[in-house]
């Protein structure tokens, strides 16, 4: 085992780890809650207009009402959305943002873009409020048959 | 020219039998052609790459690699961990695929060990290790996963708060190699950016074969013992083939699964290493002797009568499950009729190369 | 000139016999030698030893240097001698069928073109340099003088190309100075053989030295510079072949130190008178066998066994002497007629031989002639047992026959006494046993099948003194008590003078000559190594 | 400490592993409320079962054709048996003799034609056996659909033709060994008589036929098929009474195995029988080339006691039920250790 050929080994362990990590980086899914109830950010309360169409992405456009929530599954850690008014004004906003790698359900505020608030108030961390029927439940009985109920063909 | 008929025939005598049950199922089955070519596509670019790691253990001699099923559990493992981490798309199945290269190196080099121990029942070896392998593997993902090996997303694990569930869904990462320059020609979709993996793979077994680890593997497959009296390091090698043929067999079993989109936990890598090898024996390969032609019309043939026979059943007496017996029938006799094949012929070839020696009456 | 080998007081011993004692020779650069001498002279052994086979260090070593290019050689393995510039083309071939000449020639020498990942995966991750190799193997070729194809695949080529393939290898070594031949022409055809020998002349020329061992002394006389003789692992004559004639070679070969002539001629005074008699019709007729028995082919062999008598059948090994046997009970594939009292003999069918009352003491005592797993009493009423229904009791009318094991193990006790088997009972495992007492359970066996003709193949090969003796007096003594008629086969000339009526003499899978037991060792000799037509003794009585 | 070594050596580690494993099983089952005496009795009722299984191993491992992986062509003749039986309506002991007699038919038949094919493909039978019991699996499926059954206990109810996956015996041959002179020690302790007597019963019949010239024959071919040539034996014919033997074995094996059981499995029910049978003698110390009745009595009581025994404990102790991943580690493990062994013979 050369030195050299000893280097050119750790340099390609590494690399691989870093790849790794860099595909973790960039391939992380999100669920996105796209939401358009008010919210009030520093004393200051946003509201959207009547109905909005919101695309994310460039996926298909999503026309939302005022108090409204749709889930959206992302890839990666960098996302466009474009916000649309439709009734009134015909105001056409498209911004870009970040999730952290490591937040699995994120919050994006559609008022909270539309009304130009602090960059950080736009995507903030779902907290899944308790009194919800939490969807783990029905998810139970659907394993009941666990693997190991009386198989027909006895395996070697 | 009536011998070299028969030999011929003996040679090709799978790939004829199962043209012939073809020819026969094909009218009788009624179904609509553009279902079968859309099909067929598809299972090209999903099951190939598995049946090419089977081509380097046949180069090396030691016969058709039941063993891989290791390989098959590495790909799955690397999966779960990536559905539980929630990584989607082709950063996904990329990251699975470096997940399972360790773990797949160590299996198959505990394989080729094994076989080393157990030379001339190469082949049976694998096949009861793979059933071993089985059960440890059972063990880990019903029984360490969720206590032990730390599993982030409840989601993935059994109501009873560790092993994995019996289906996990592979949503984020379904069909993503498949539809990554997605081409529709006459309607048909064509998963070109599978095809282009399987050309990768079967050019790098064809770049693999003109290399100095390529020719010693080929010399230890037809002697074993001229290649050691020669300096070649016989052991090695075969346990290099081996663990080739198990880290292939992982990155097959990952653009299987990416394709039908759903793992199940404890079967979808048992039945692989049966339909790999019946695949390419169909192809007109043998125990010794394998080519990528044989790979590729072995997963045609083999999966044209995979659809069309439980059609035929159906049609001619009624009865969908008989056309899936003969689909199993036709898989396993396949194997079977390979099998005695190629020992006869060893057997015949032994007497042969007798005879030339005889002295015989002509004094 | 300085010689490129020497060997200076080589010897070696395996635990109790000495297989070679102090031989020492010279081979210069450019110089041919004959290395010639019976089967267990210790040719192969010098070789091992040469070669720095496993075998020989695992047995304690070998006394004596070897000194290579001017300096003494301490090679670990074979691989450091073929490194050092020694060249072996061995008897069987050593080829990849499915591989064409050049890729043969280079074998795990391939030339290759250095490839970036050499770092990570090791240097077998090089591609082959087809170029480079083809260019090295043609190199090679053209020094031999022959014409051969570089890229015909060796499982269609000729005998002949595939030695030349293997010298061609061995020629590829960059430093290769010295090539050792191990019976190159004994597969080949005679126009083959002369190509060989004008290519060896070719190499010599150039200056690599040849060790040329062989038992076709014509070829020994006409090719090599200097002949060396080896017998029971001494160094009998070392003189230049010029001059000297094959009659003379062969003597060396097969002569014994005077004492031991004595002993000879002592013994076969005691003889007695049973030799068989001459009119009466012979117990066996052999005509035109031939048997197809992995090398030792019989090619067409005619014999006639008299009633009573204790035929032998000598020859040096790979002559088809042991085939003979092999082929008559139906062990190997053969053809010919065969007479037993005139009726004829089915070949192929060992069962119906047996039925017949003929047995055989086969040559591979553990291969063949043992159950090394179960015990002695097994082994010996075993054939009896399946052939002649012995050793068992009928149960329910006949209708079964059940092994009894109290009939087997008194048959053993029996055989103990008879043949002095040393051994813990008649339980104890036939694997346990030394050599000199399995091969006495394998007479045994044969014994108690009452045989009328009883074949007895290398029944003193590997045993020591004392069981030898006993063996031979056993044959001796149930030859006269029972009048069984005996054919035993030998490469102990020595033997087969001691305690046959006649000997005859096996080469190239005929019968070259039948002498009686008292002829001069010459004259076997001289048979023995395939002497021409013309050259051949006058056969005192014997018919040929 | 040499005795010791030597012993451990005779005896086999693996197999010694397994007994210690079991005994332990044994001694913690009652401290965790485990009924000892209902295990050991569902233990014998095992034995019983599979024991005829087991043995049928031992013609082809003596006559060198290796480990029968493809009994299931004998399971098939015994499961052709007993349906041609229940067909005919005969119940009771007359049912059952009819099943055994027609297995023993289709037994023979299966083995001649099985063993002819293991001639020709001398050194990789152990292969071919696997893949040629899964293929006639799959035939049979395929006749159990095709075949024309009438009695209405075993085809579909609504379709009319073809057979149930799973036809109950009960009525016809039920528990015919099990209850026969079966009697109880204590409350939980039944022991099935019938069974046992009807396994040693063969088992000293094999024993008795490897004591005669043919078995005698038949043991040379396994050791060394050249002496026995040298000794006139015809090896190829020696081979096919042993595949035969097999066969039939296996065919009465499984019908001793229903009448205790309670059903036939047709379809995929036999595809994996072989599996289980070939471990047992593994463990009981058999090695590819040489096995003994100790053996299969050996094997059979320590892989059924594992069998019975690890999912009541696991369960009383860890509360999960591991029993069905340590059976296949464990009866597959010790496959592959014969095979990678090389021919030694474990006493």
């Amino acid at each position: 085992m050369t030195a050299r050929s000893l280097i050119q080994r750790s340099c390609a362990l590494l690399g691989l780890l870093a790849l790794s990590a860099f595909l973790f980086y960039i391939g992380k899914g999100h669920t996105l809650l796209v939401d358009t109830a008010a919210v009030t950010i520093d004393g200051r309360e946003y509201s959207s207009a009547e109905t909005v169409s919101v695309s994310i992405d460039g996926r298909e456009p999503e026309s939302m009402g005022r108090a409204e929530r749709t889930m959206a599954q992302v890839g990666g850690p960098r996302h466009r959305i474009t916000i649309e008014v439709v009734s009134g004004g015909g105001q056409k906003v498209e911004q870009r943002f970040v999730i952290p790698t490591f937040l699995d359900t994120a919050l994006v505020s559609v008022p909270a873009i539309l009304g130009g608030a602090p960059r950080q108030h736009w995507v903030t961390k779902f907290v899944a409020p308790a009194a919800e029927d939490a969807p783990a439940e029905e998810m139970q009985q659907q394993e009941q048959s666990t693997v190991l109920a009386a198989p027909p063909a006895i395996k070697p | 020219m009536s011998s070299r008929l028969r030999v011929f025939f003996i040679d090709n005598a799978v790939a004829i039998l199962i043209l012939l049950l073809i020819a026969f199922a094909l009218p009788v089955a009624k179904l609509p052609a553009s279902f079968l070519i859309q099909e067929i596509l598809m299972r090209l670019g999903r099951d190939t790459f598995l049946v090419l790691a089977l081509l380097l253990p046949i180069m090396a001699g030691m016969g058709l690699n039941f063993g891989m099923v290791l390989g098959a559990m590495a790909g799955q493992l690397g999966l779960i961990f990536i559905s539980d981490w929630g990584i989607v798309g082709i950063p996904g199945l990329l990251l699975a695929m470096i997940i399972s290269l360790p773990i797949s190196v160590v299996l198959g080099w505990m394989c080729g060990m094994i076989m080393n121990r157990a030379k001339g029942r190469e082949m049976v070896t694998g096949f009861i290790l793979a059933f071993f392998m089985n059960g440890i593997y059972m063990m880990i993902v019903l029984y360490a996963m969720g206590s032990i090996i730390p599993i982030i997303n409840p989601e993935l694990l059994l109501s009873r708060g560790y092993g994995i569930r019996n289906v996990v869904g592979l949503d984020g990462v379904r069909q993503a190699f498949d539809n990554l320059i997605p081409l529709h020609v006459a309607g048909l979709k064509i998963p070109v950016f599978s095809y282009l993996i399987i050309a990768a793979g079967a050019a790098l077994l064809i770049w693999f074969r003109s290399t100095k680890l390529g020719q010693d593997m080929r010399a230890v497959g037809q002697d074993r013992g001229v290649s050691a009296s020669a300096g070649i390091p016989v052991e090695r090698t075969r346990i290099l083939a081996i663990m080739i043929s198990t880290v292939l067999a992982g990155i097959g079993q990952i653009i299987f699964l990416q394709n039908l989109g759903t793992i199940n936990t404890t079967s979808s890598h048992e039945q692989i290493g049966m339909f790999s090898i019946a695949a390419l024996l169909i192809g007109g390969a043998s125990v010794t002797k394998a080519s990528i032609p044989n790979v590729i019309i072995g997963v045609i043939l083999f999966h044209l009568l995979f659809l069309v026979s439980p059609m035929a059943g159906k049609n001619l007496i009624g009865s969908g499950m008989l056309g899936e017996y003969f689909r199993q029938f036709v898989s396993y006799g396949v194997i079977a009729l390979a099998l005695v094949l190629y020992e006869w012929k060893r057997v015949t070839r032994e007497n042969d190369a007798r005879a030339t020696l005889r002295g015989g009456g002509a004094a | 000139m300085e010689p490129i080998l020497s060997l200076r007081g080589i010897g070696k011993r395996f635990f109790a016999n000495r297989v070679l004692a102090d031989v020492s020779f010279d081979v210069a650069p450019g110089e041919i030698v004959g290395l010639v001498g019976e089967n267990g002279a210790g040719k192969s052994t010098l070789m091992k030893i040469l070669f720095a086979m496993p075998e020989i260090n695992e047995t304690g070593g070998f006394e004596g240097t070897i000194l290579f290019n001017g300096h003494p050689a301490r090679f670990k393995d074979s691989f450091d001698a073929l490194d050092a510039g020694i060249g072996m083309v061995h008897q069987e071939f050593s080829l990849i069928p499915g591989f064409t000449t050049t890729e043969n020639i280079l074998l795990n020498r391939e030339s290759v073109n250095r490839s970036f990942l050499v770092d990570i995966f090791g240097p077998r991750i090089n591609g082959l340099d087809r170029a480079a190799m083809d260019d090295r193997s043609r190199k090679a070729i053209a020094k031999l003088g022959v014409a051969l194809d570089p890229d015909m695949l060796i499982k269609e080529m000729p005998v002949g190309h595939k030695q030349f393939t293997e010298i061609a290898r061995e020629l590829c070594r960059e430093r290769v100075k010295l090539i050792v031949l191990d019976e190159p022409t004994a597969v080949l055809t005679e126009s083959e053989a002369e190509v060989l020998l004008g290519t060896l002349r070719l190499l010599a020329a150039e200056g690599i030295a040849i060790i040329f061992i062989s038992h076709r002394l014509r070829e020994v006389v006409e090719l090599c510079d200097r002949v060396v003789v080896l017998r029971d692992g001494r160094k009998i004559q070392d003189f230049p072949a010029r001059g000297t004639s094959i009659k003379e070679i062969a003597s060396l070969m097969v002569g014994r130190s005077v004492e031991a002539q004595a002993k000879v001629d002592a013994e076969s005074e005691l003889r007695s008178v049973n030799a068989g008699t001459e009119g009466e019709r012979p117990i066996l007729e052999v005509e035109g066998l031939w048997v197809d028995m992995p090398g030792e082919t019989v090619r067409s062999v005619n014999l006639l066994v008299r009633r009573g008598e204790i035929l032998g059948i000598g020859g040096l090994a790979g002559q088809g002497k042991l085939g003979i046997a092999n082929g008559i009970m139906g062990l190997m594939p053969a053809g010919g007629s065969v007479l037993l009292n005139g009726v004829p003999l089915p070949l192929n069918a060992p069962r119906a031989v047996l039925d017949r009352s003929m047995a055989f003491v086969s040559e591979d005592r553990r291969g063949v002639g043992l159950l090394l797993d179960e015990g002695i009493d097994w082994n010996i009423a075993f054939t009896a047992m399946q052939v002649q229904d012995k050793y068992v009791r009928p149960l329910l009318g006949g209708l079964f026959k059940w092994r009894s094991d109290s009939a087997m193990v008194q048959l053993a006790q029996e055989y103990i006494q008879l043949l002095e088997i040393k051994c813990t009972g008649p339980k104890q495992r036939a694997g346990a046993l030394s050599g000199g007492n399995q091969q006495k359970v394998c007479l045994a066996k044969a014994f108690a099948l009452r045989p009328d003709v009883l074949f007895v193949s290398e029944p003193t090969r590997g045993i020591d003194i004392g069981a030898k003796h006993l063996v031979l007096e056993t044959l001796k003594k149930y030859n006269h008590e029972y009048g069984t008629t005996i054919i035993m086969v030998s490469s102990e000339l020595e033997e087969l003078r001691s305690i046959c009526d006649r000997i005859a003499i096996v080469y190239e899978g005929r019968i070259e000559g039948i002498l009686p037991h008292t002829e001069p060792l010459e004259h076997f000799g001289i048979l023995m190594a395939g002497a021409d037509r013309d050259e051949r003794p006058a056969p005192a009585g014997g018919e040929s | 400490m040499e005795a010791v070594r030597r012993f451990i050596s005779s005896f086999g580690l693996p197999r010694l592993l397994i007994t210690v494993f079991l005994l332990l099983l044994f001694a913690v089952a009652p401290m965790v409320g485990v009924d000892l005496p209902s295990s050991l009795s569902d233990v014998l009722i095992r034995v019983g079962m599979n024991g005829i299984m087991v043995l049928a191993m031992v013609p082809m491992i003596q006559s060198g054709c290796g480990l029968n992986f493809g009994l299931s062509l004998g399971v098939l003749a015994g499961l052709l048996g007993s349906t041609i039986s229940i067909e005919t309506g005969a119940v009771g002991m007359a049912g059952f003799l009819t099943a055994i007699l027609v297995g023993q038919g289709f037994g023979a038949l299966f083995g001649f034609g099985y063993g002819k094919l293991l001639n020709r493909v001398k050194g990789g039978e152990m292969m071919i056996a696997t893949y040629v019991g899964f293929s006639s699996v799959m035939v049979m499926c395929i006749a159990w659909v095709v075949l024309p059954f009438k009695s209405p206990t075993m085809i579909w109810g609504y379709g009319g033709s073809g057979l149930r996956t799973t036809i109950s015996v009960e009525g016809f041959w039920r528990h015919i060994l099990d209850d026969f002179l079966a009697f109880r020690l204590g409350q939980g302790f039944k022991v099935p008589t019938g069974a046992l007597l009807v396994f040693l019963l063969v088992a000293l019949a094999v024993w008795a036929f490897f004591h005669l010239k043919l078995g005698t024959a038949i043991t040379a071919v396994g050791l060394n098929p050249t002496y026995a040539k040298a000794s006139g034996i015809n090896i190829n014919r020696m081979r096919i009474i042993s595949v035969m033997m097999s066969t039939m074995l296996g065919a009465l094996g499984i019908v001793v195995f229903q009448q205790s059981f309670g059903f036939i499995q047709l379809y995929d029910g036999p595809l994996y029988m072989a599996f289980p049978a070939v471990a047992a003698i593994l463990i009981g110390g058999a090695s590819v080339n040489k096995a003994t009745l100790v053996h299969v009595i050996i094997g059979t009581m320590l892989y059924q006691g594992i069998l019975t025994m690890t999912p009541e404990v696991f369960n009383a102790v860890l509360k999960i039920d591991m029993s069905d991943v340590i059976r296949v580690i464990v009866s597959n493990g010790m496959i592959l250790y014969a095979l990678t062994r090389t021919m030694k013979v474990a006493k």
